[in-house]
């Protein structure tokens, strides 16, 4: 783990040197969202996920997410840490930390979080299943981009 | 000479994460239409969104000699 | 730290070992609340606070917000743990983990079992200031008890 | 007996965490008025909560030889 508060990394990730960068004397509340990987979807069991990204991109498209979150929050502090490689049932995914003043915003600036990484972080999951793998496309439970793409305000934002 | 960036399922139907193109200006709506050409089991092309020096790009955007073009398929991360 | 799933501690919390008990197979989201002792609010300057607890009322009524979570979820798994003594700034007061299968329910168990700490729990902070010291009373950001008290319909829960 | 825990500021006023009465039955209503009467100073008792044996009660619950009442100030945890 560094010091960098918007990294891909393929390690394992540390939560707790996550939640660390965000404290803060002036936050009350610190919301975590930890991505982990499931091992029943629907009726098909997952043995092994892969993840791959572009890395470069995949940061700076972090640490936009850092900002549009700051935007709304200004005492808001931001960490999220994004795993790749290969990774089993109930490995860690994903970890975002969003420390603020007040706890509801704590909560919006993190669900926030999670919902535009599935949108413009470029970022790939490989599903292995016991007959079969496939690259998975559009996650998002909101169905916000029913095409998989953000749409051309979104990416201006 | 232009990098072209190739991930996920665009990878693997081409069968290499990087190719490149040696002209001197091109849309992105073009090489999209050329990678099609190219690699005619390339799956996926025509939903990626592309990126021009890791920024995203419209079709209409012209990429130059030195750009760094990536094509993105749907994400799932998280 | 130990193996019981809502707990009232006089040490400080281990953020890690919250979050495992609530680990699942099937879970692929876990959402993490951390309530933290702010320095500033409004314009008061906190030195210190100091949280006492009815420990085994209150260990139960974190047991029954497990409850009540996981009757609106129920696959969901939640872990409380609550600090009491003299916290300074930056301190942890609460870990509260909510895991889900999917993550929407995970961030609404969290939130829900933060407001619930702050209606049913007996729990009490004493702010320590530079120009005095004082119990607090009812902390709802909501409001939804403006005198301080949990309506009869909500006891009954 | 009867045992009556305070807490927060209702021990600050009082002066005790625990006090005891030997009455075989009282509702927690009157214990309430009791602990005015015995306790001038007592601060925030009319806007405390009750609990009988760990459970919330309202005024008018009878309390009986051997049950613990608990006063719960407006809580602040979190």
């Amino acid at each position: 783990m560094t010091d960098k508060f918007f990294e891909i990394i393929e390690r394992p990730i540390e939560i707790d040197s996550i939640i660390k960068k965000v404290e803060d004397r002036n936050a009350g509340a610190i919301n975590t969202f930890i991505g982990t990987v499931r091992e029943m979807t629907k009726e098909k069991k997952t043995l092994y996920l892969k993840y791959d990204a572009y890395i470069p991109m995949a940061e700076k498209k972090l640490a936009q997410i850092g900002s549009e979150i700051q935007e709304k929050f200004p005492e808001a502090k931001v960490a999220i840490t994004h795993r790749v490689g290969e990774l089993k049932i109930s490995d860690i995914a994903v970890v975002i930390a969003v420390s603020t003043p007040h706890r509801a915003d704590s909560f919006e600036g993190s669900r926030y979080a999670i919902e535009r990484i599935k949108e413009i972080v470029p970022i790939w999951k490989k599903e292995h299943w016991e007959d079969g793998e496939e690259w998975i496309g559009d996650q998002l439970e909101t169905n916000a981009y029913p095409d998989g793409k953000p749409d051309k305000e979104e990416l201006e934002k | 000479m232009i990098r072209i960036l190739l991930f996920a399922e665009l990878e693997e139907t081409v069968g290499k994460r990087e190719v490149e193109l040696t002209v001197d200006e091109i849309s992105v709506g073009e090489i999209r239409k050329k990678l099609t050409d190219d690699y005619p089991n390339v799956k996926g092309i025509q939903s990626a969104m592309a990126a021009i020096n890791e920024e995203y790009a419209e079709d209409n955007v012209l990429v130059h000699r030195g750009d760094l073009v990536a094509f993105i398929p749907p994400v799932s991360g998280g």
